[in-house]
């Protein structure tokens, strides 16, 4: 491999004794798609920390039955954001914020098509996160009410409705969204068009990473799913404000259409959670089998399968309202037809580590820890599809066993997995592997304890959502295992956090290529420069890096 | 040379497409869905439940009468006059771009007037509003929306012109005015729908 | 080339055999699974007794059951049949790929004397094995399907699919109780519905507020309660007893607190049940009692309380027979004077953010009202 | 370059290329240009919507700052974007080696340490014929128990039953009775299955297994009858009562012996994996179009 001359700065204008302040306007004024990135993933893991211990407020509430912790009001506030901030201010932003990092790197641009409207977009997601947050303080509004939105994280009218809201609370979770609804709009538009327009020479759709096909179709989802949120929560709020009567059903509002607009959105959103991880997951899946990604062909279509497929079945979180029979059975049968391109993918992953040469560096860990987890919240998925089990536990704790196995096994173990990875390549130091590996361990040991006993406690008909459970009711165990498995995770979490803030101040310098990889962000210096790349590379097959290292067996001979 | 063999070295053409094309195309799909939401509320109301609850059946309010039909076509033929500025400007004829940038404008105006018309009927007139009946919900916030983004279109269309009445907006600009174009498409688009909605399907069914 | 030949059927043959186990294990394992729980053996049968997992699944020290996995009606038993199908076939599917997950990282993980330099076999991918593993998910999803179909229309009934000699209830969700109308039989009641054995009952839900869910796991899947629309909804208990349930779509303060108890009544209890039930009960006699009375309809209990023969509020539970039931403020509290006084004296205390506001009583007149109270039997 | 007054200007092959370095300048040797205008548009957003929870003036000042924030912007945009250049060092570590000359190696040609798996397979068309043909040969062994039992109509009701629920309440008179509804349900349900399993086997049989004959009629429909009775009671009940397992299991070794038979004899070809879906539909240039290729 040709190595060309090594590069002196990184950056064009970072100098070394800079003050604070100029280091905080030269953040705020930025319009480098890596230092977004970067705000956007610290942003989130901030987020996340404080959803975090808002899980903590429930989980302790119900580690025992008729427990007091916190009254009723508090514990209903609690789920309502912690369900808000870890799908709105976590999952969506940390995951835009590794497609607004990696994906200029990685199809070989300089910059993400729109810049300004990328910086745009990260603050208006602050700004809305701060908005939504400030609610605690903010909204005791005209008749005294109320703190922050107690309504969950669906706020189903007409509980939302100001005859049964009297506050402001749900208006800030109205407003805090749809600012940062704005903000994703902006990065998922921005996304797409750089992945379409943007490409370095000999990119072809058919060469990108997977992670960057999992992007272009997560930036569609989003311009298809958040608009209609929107437009839901601007009905909502003429409601609220102009008196107008979409979903109030004392005047001839219907309270099933916020379910059918939220949900239109709300499927979508969840996939919108997930595809960007299964992308992550395909990058390092193969790095560390040390071989070439299994059938890449029918990866992006199991892709592009899934997101038109999941905009078809969205009626399966209201299985309960009493939908006519053959409506039900449609979207049941749409439902578990997602089964099939995701097991594609699932069985396409086995495929890829079949055979390879396996290194357990963090990174793979947290992968193969993904396909684990994220089959087991599939598969009580496709059980939630089947309806009538659905009637029996629909809206209990089995359902949130379900979404924590995806969102927290799948999403959020895709998350650690790629923070992992790619901390060397923005920050140019590398994580301590040893602290990952405690934390992956306990993590995983936590998450199981925590969200496997829920799905016994749905069983025996507890309801989710609820502040408090009698004590006859052989629910106790189960619950106390789950508050227990929290600490475990809690545990985890300081590690994690321990192990950047150590990583950063004195961590093992990276390198370029640490990981030995194959995509195109390893072919500049770690962090990259502002521009990323110089000249911008050419590239003959899906892993340029690879052809690079071997000249004498380059991939572009086979593809 | 290696033209014909070498299939790896694509030229760059041939996956350039225009940002801001594809940028515009992303903002208009995205748009779509926001409009769908309002569509189908309004169908589901006032179209499919019937809704009765003292509002007025639209029957009574839209006539049909001329105003409508006229505010249409001038909404839909601006979406050529904004074709014929564009191509003009494409080929720098400035002095035409500018008269039929100044025809699409007037005639985008006459609509927001004939709008701004119906309005104050129903408003003034009728006491027609928002909180009255659900068909003054689903109405006034489908066609104030989309009243809302054809002023939009108005404003950026407007201050084109403007510009270039001023001598700043150069021949370099056309694509991007061919992409405002196509906002403004959109914007008429959405009024096919949006007139169907409204003043087709209630009012002959 | 002969090397190439070499090195490609072996791995032919490995990825084959993967698939065959797979294929295999599924089956055996469904196989093995569905026999044993599936629709062939009734509840009783001893193999089930011997193997099912349900232990679990039976509160073992609890007073009431909820546990989806006993079903005590004709329509719960229909869906447990398609519950250990589908936990059957996810079973199966589980193990199979966690196992092969498992195996395979034990398998290829690079072993000390692996050089590093050597990079595995490049293998790109497979037509064959991926249509195998696209159709055969897609096999198990059609049969899934079809099951499904086939048990929806057996347990959801439509508006017009009232069994001939069905009992009518009314169900109605308010924050945070529930209101049973028995429009055949001129009885309103509330938090506790009594309901004949054996007779399909013909449930009208649908609420005067938010939207909630009624759920008796063990009678039936559960229902949305919304405002505006009827619900319709069917159900047979099999055994006489109590059944408890709750509200099961967050509906604000005091969703917890939302419960429900079925009681089971053979027909003739039921029968004197409601013949009782549709007479007034307002009898008072005493000092105190007619002095609770007073303050009854003094404060404002009467605008949101009926008594029959008294006041009509609709806001707020019927107190007609309220000591005929055994809990109270949504079954959160057993029935009981001490429990009736606490409660008027301050209800926030009992159930924080509940729709009673406490009236200032002095405790002379609630020690009153209370003694009117407990005559309403 | 004086694209002010360009527009004076007619000569329109000028102004295609100051078009593209308007609208596409993406590797042009710039990066845009640091600017706080987003951040004070989206600040001034926020505080717009916050207006409305709080104080109207708190929305007054959210306007001003969307109105600052929306000129700064303009001004960084209009006429041309404002951008920073960069040096002109190196900063690509890679050389992806030479420009491939000739057409490339096709993976069927591979040396060893690159595979496709495998090399050939059986046409899928094949599985499908295969599918329907068994399909038939079973349908018709069904057919004949149901014609002798009781009428042809059964078996196709007893099938229908695994959707239709009302059929659990027949008794065998009406089921005996042809009903339409009830032959378009069997239909296609016995269809897609068929097609399905014959695929199935088509990717199996050839490559898997050395003794296919053995396989596809004995094996599979054993192992498919078993699963079937164990799962029966819950996927059609009707067909419980009613079946007869010999006939049953007859009806699925008929399917296997003549699906496998068609498959067996079906020529097999080259997969076709590496041309891209892309290339397949004509999105992307192929290799053969290029003239290259096999
Ligand atoms: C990351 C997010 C995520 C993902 C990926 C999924 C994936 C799926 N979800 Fe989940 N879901 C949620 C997040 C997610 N969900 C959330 C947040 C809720 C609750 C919202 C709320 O109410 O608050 C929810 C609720 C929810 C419900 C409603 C429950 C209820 O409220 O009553 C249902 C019902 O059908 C459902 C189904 C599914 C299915 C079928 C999939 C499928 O996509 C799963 C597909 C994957 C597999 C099946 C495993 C791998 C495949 C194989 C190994 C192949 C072989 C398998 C077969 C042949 C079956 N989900
Ligand atoms: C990505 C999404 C995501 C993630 C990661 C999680 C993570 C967790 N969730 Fe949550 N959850 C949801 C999405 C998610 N959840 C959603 C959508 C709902 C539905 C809401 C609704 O009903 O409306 C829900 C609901 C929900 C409920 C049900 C509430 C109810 O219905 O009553 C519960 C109950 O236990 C729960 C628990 C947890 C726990 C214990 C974690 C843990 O995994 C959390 C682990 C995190 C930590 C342990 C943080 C550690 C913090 C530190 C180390 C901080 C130290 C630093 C400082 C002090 C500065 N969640
Ligand atoms: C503003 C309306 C209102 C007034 C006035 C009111 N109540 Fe109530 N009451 C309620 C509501 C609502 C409930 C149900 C609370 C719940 O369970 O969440 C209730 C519940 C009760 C119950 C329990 C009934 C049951 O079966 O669950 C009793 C007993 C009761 N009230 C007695 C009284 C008395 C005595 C007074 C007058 C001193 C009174 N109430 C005044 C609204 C009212
Ligand atoms: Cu009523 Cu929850
Ligand atoms: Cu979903």
């Amino acid at each position: 491999m040709t190595v060309l001359p090594k590069p002196t700065s990184a950056s064009l204008s970072s100098s070394p004794q800079q003050g604070i302040l100029e280091r905080v306007h030269d953040w705020v004024t930025t319009a480098d798609h890596k230092k977004l990135g970067m705000l956007y993933i610290f942003s989130g893991l901030f987020f996340f920390l404080i959803g975090g211990i808002e899980a903590g407020v429930m989980r302790w509430q119900l580690v025992s039955p008729a427990n007091d912790v916190v009254g009723p009001i508090t514990f209903n506030q609690m789920f309502t954001m912690h369900g808000t901030t870890m799908v709105f201010l976590v999952g969506m932003p940390v995951l835009l914020g590794f497609g607004n990092y990696l994906i200029p790197l990685m199809i070989g641009t300089r910059d993400m098509a729109f810049p300004r409207l990328n910086a745009w977009g990260f603050w208006m997601f602050l700004f809305g996160g701060l908005l939504l947050y400030f609610s605690f303080i903010g909204s005791s509004g005209l008749f005294g009410t109320k703190g922050a939105p107690d309504v969950g994280w669906f706020a189903y009218a007409p509980l939302t409705s100001r005859t049964f809201n009297r506050g402001n609370n749900v208006d800030y979770w109205i407003l805090g969204i749809l600012v940062s609804g704005f903000g994703s709009m902006a990065t998922g538009i921005n996304l797409v068009v750089t992945i379409l327009c943007l490409r370095c020479k000999g990119m072809t759709l058919m060469r990108m990473p997977i992670m960057v096909w999992s992007m272009l179709v997560t930036g569609f989802l989003v311009m298809i799913a958040i608009p209609v949120l929107t437009a839901a929560q601007v009905m909502l709020l003429f409601d609220r404000f102009l008196g107008s009567h979409f979903f109030d059903p004392q005047l001839d509002g219907s309270a099933l259409l916020w379910q059918h607009l939220f949900w239109f959105f709300g499927h979508p959103e969840v996939y919108i959670l997930i595809i960007p991880a299964f992308g992550f997951v395909s990058e390092i899946v193969p790095v560390f089998s040390r071989k070439v990604i299994f059938g890449y062909t029918m990866m992006v279509i199991a892709l592009v399968w899934i997101a038109f497929q999941s905009m078809s079945v969205w009626a399966h979180h209201m299985f309960a309202v009493g939908l006519d029979p053959s409506l039900n059975a449609f979207f049941a049968a749409s439902t578990f037809l997602i089964a099939i391109p995701t097991g594609i993918k699932v069985f396409n992953w086995l495929g890829t580590i079949w055979g390879g040469r396996l290194v357990f560096h963090t990174p793979m860990l947290y992968a193969l820890g993904f396909i684990g987890m994220f089959v087991i919240g599939g598969l009580t998925g496709i059980m939630l599809a089947t309806v009538p089990f659905d009637w029996d536990v629909s809206d209990s704790y089995f359902v949130v066993g379900h979404f924590h196995y995806v969102l927290f096994g799948g999403t959020i173990f895709a998350i650690f997995g790629a923070t992992f990875y790619w901390f060397p390549k923005m920050t140019g130091r590398m994580l301590s592997e040893r602290l990952g590996k405690w934390q992956f361990w306990i993590l995983l040991f936590g998450m199981n304890l925590t969200f496997g006993p829920m799905h016994v406690s749905g069983i025996l008909g507890m309801p989710r959502r609820i502040y408090t459970y009698a004590p006859d009711r052989g629910l106790d165990l189960w619950n106390m295992l789950s508050s227990i498995g929290y600490v475990f995770q809690f545990i985890a979490i300081l590690f994690f956090g321990w192990n950047v803030v150590q990583s950063l101040i004195k961590g093992r310098k990276a390198g370029n290529d640490p990981w030995d990889a194959w995509t195109l962000e390893w072919a500049t210096t770690s962090p990259p420069a502002d521009w990323n790349f110089n000249p911008l590379p050419d590239v003959k097959s899906r892993r340029p890096l690879w052809d690079a290292k071997h000249p004498e067996d380059p991939d572009y001979e086979y593809e | 040379m290696a033209n014909q063999t070498d299939h790896h070295a694509l030229p760059r053409e041939e996956h350039h497409l225009s940002k801001g094309k594809v940028g515009m195309s992303c903002l208009i799909i995205t748009e779509s869905f926001f409009f769908m939401a309002f569509i189908v509320a309004y169908l589901y109301y006032i179209v499919i439940m019937q809704v009765d609850d003292g509002g007025p059946d639209p029957k009574d309010l839209f006539y049909l009468d001329w105003m409508v039909y006229v505010a249409s076509i001038c909404l839909f033929s601006s979406s050529a006059t904004v074709v014929f500025a564009a191509k003009a400007l494409a080929r720098g004829a400035h002095d035409k771009f500018r008269s039929w940038l100044f025809i699409t404008v007037v005639l985008g105006g006459l609509f927001i007037a004939a709008t701004a018309m119906e309005w104050i009927g129903l408003i003034g007139g009728k006491g027609i509003w928002m909180d009255t009946c659900s068909f003054g919900t689903c109405f006034f916030s489908l066609v104030g929306f989309h009243a809302f983004h054809v002023c939009f279109g108005l404003t950026a269309l407007s201050l084109c012109l403007v510009l270039s009445l001023l001598g700043k907006f150069p021949t370099m600009q056309a694509e991007r005015f061919e992409v405002l174009s196509w906002y403004w498409h959109f914007v008429d688009t959405v009024w096919i729908f949006v007139f169907t909605t409204v003043y087709i399907l209630r009012v002959y069914t | 080339m002969t090397e190439r030949g070499r090195t490609s059927d072996k791995v032919i043959t490995r990825a084959w055999w993967i698939l065959i186990v797979t294929t295999v294990m599924v089956g055996g394992l469904g196989l093995f699974l569905m026999y044993i729980l599936g629709g062939q053996i009734e509840v009783g049968d001893p193999i089930v007794e011997r193997f099912t997992p349900t232990d679990i699944f039976v509160q073992p020290d609890a007073e009431w059951n909820t546990s989806v996995l006993e079903p005590g009606s004709p329509e719960t038993r229909e869906i447990r049949k398609l519950t250990w199908l589908v936990f059957a076939i996810t079973a199966g599917i589980f193990v199979v790929v966690e196992g092969l997950l498992i195996y395979a990282i034990f398998r290829y993980r690079r072993r000390k004397n692996d050089s590093e330099a050597k990079d595995p076999v490049q293998l790109y991918g497979s037509n064959p094995v991926e249509i195998a593993w696209t159709i055969i998910p897609i096999i198990i999803v059609f049969v899934l399907c079809l099951a499904t179909i086939r048990t929806i229309q057996t347990v959801q009934p439509t508006k017009n699919e009232r069994p001939e000699n069905a009992l009518t209830v009314e169900v109605i969700g308010h924050r945070w109780w529930w209101e049973f109308r028995y429009p055949e039989l001129d009885v309103v009641t509330a938090n506790e519905m009594f309901i004949p054995v054996d007779r399909p009952i013909w449930l009208e839900i649908s609420s005067a507020d938010v939207i909630h869910s009624f759920w008796v796991p063990e009678l039936q899947g559960k229902m949305d309660a919304f405002p505006g629309h009827l619900n319709y909804w069917k159900l047979t208990a099999e055994e006489e007893g109590t059944y408890l349930g709750q509200c099961a779509e967050y509906c604000g303060n005091q969703h917890a607190n939302m419960l429900i108890r079925v009681e089971v009544l053979d027909a003739l209890d039921f029968g004197s049940w409601a013949k009782r039930q549709a007479q007034p009960a307002d009898v008072a006699t005493g000092k105190d009692v007619l002095l609770g009375r007073e303050v009854f309809l003094k404060y404002a209990c009467q605008n949101c309380h009926a008594v029959a023969g008294l006041s009509n509020g609709t806001y707020a539970p019927d107190l007609t027979h309220l000591m005929s039931r055994v809990t109270f403020a949504g079954g959160m509290i057993p029935n009981n004077a001490d429990n009736l006084k606490a409660w008027i004296d301050d209800p926030e205390q009992i159930k924080p953010g509940c729709d009673m506001p406490a009236l200032k009583l002095s405790t002379e007149e609630i020690e009153q009202v209370v003694a009117y109270l407990v005559t309403l039997k | 370059m004086n694209a002010q007054d360009s527009h004076q200007d007619p000569d329109s092959a000028q102004s295609e290329v100051e078009t593209v370095r308007v609208m596409g300048a993406h590797d042009a040797n710039v990066i845009p240009a640091p600017t706080s205008a987003p951040i004070i548009f989206a600040f001034g957003t926020t505080l717009l919507f916050a207006g409305l929870v709080t104080n109207w003036f708190v929305s007054a000042v959210g306007v001003v700052c969307i109105a600052k924030g929306v000129l700064g912007w303009w001004s960084d945009v209009l006429p041309r974007e404002s951008v920073e250049e960069i040096p002109e060092e190196s900063y690509l570590l890679i050389d992806t080696g030479p420009e491939p000359h000739e057409a490339s190696k096709h993976l069927d040609s591979a040396t060893p340490g690159r595979v496709v798996l495998p090399i050939e397979i059986p046409r899928i068309r094949s599985g499908i014929i295969g599918g329907l043909a068994g399909g038939t040969a079973m349908a018709v062994v069904a057919l004949v128990w149901g014609a002798i039992n009781f009428s042809v109509w059964m078996p196709v009701n007893l099938l229908a039953a695994m959707v239709l629920s009302s059929y659990d309440t027949f008794d065998a008179a009406s089921l005996e009775q042809f009903s339409i509804s009830g032959l378009f349900t069997a239909l296609g349900i016995h269809l897609s299955m068929s097609v399905m399993v014959g695929l199935v086997l088509a990717m199996i049989l050839p490559m898997a297994i050395n003794f296919p004959r053995v396989f596809s009629i004995i094996v599979a429909p054993v192992t498919w009858s078993l699963v079937t009775y164990a799962a029966i009671g819950v996927l059609d009940p009707t067909l419980e009562r009613w079946v007869n397992w010999y006939w049953f299991v007859g009806s699925q070794v008929a399917f296997g012996a003549v699906a496998g038979f068609f498959i067996a004899r079906s020529e097999r070809i080259q997969t076709i994996q590496y041309l891209t879906p892309a290339e397949r539909l004509g999105l992307e240039r192929s290799r053969e179009q290029d003239g290259g290729g096999r």
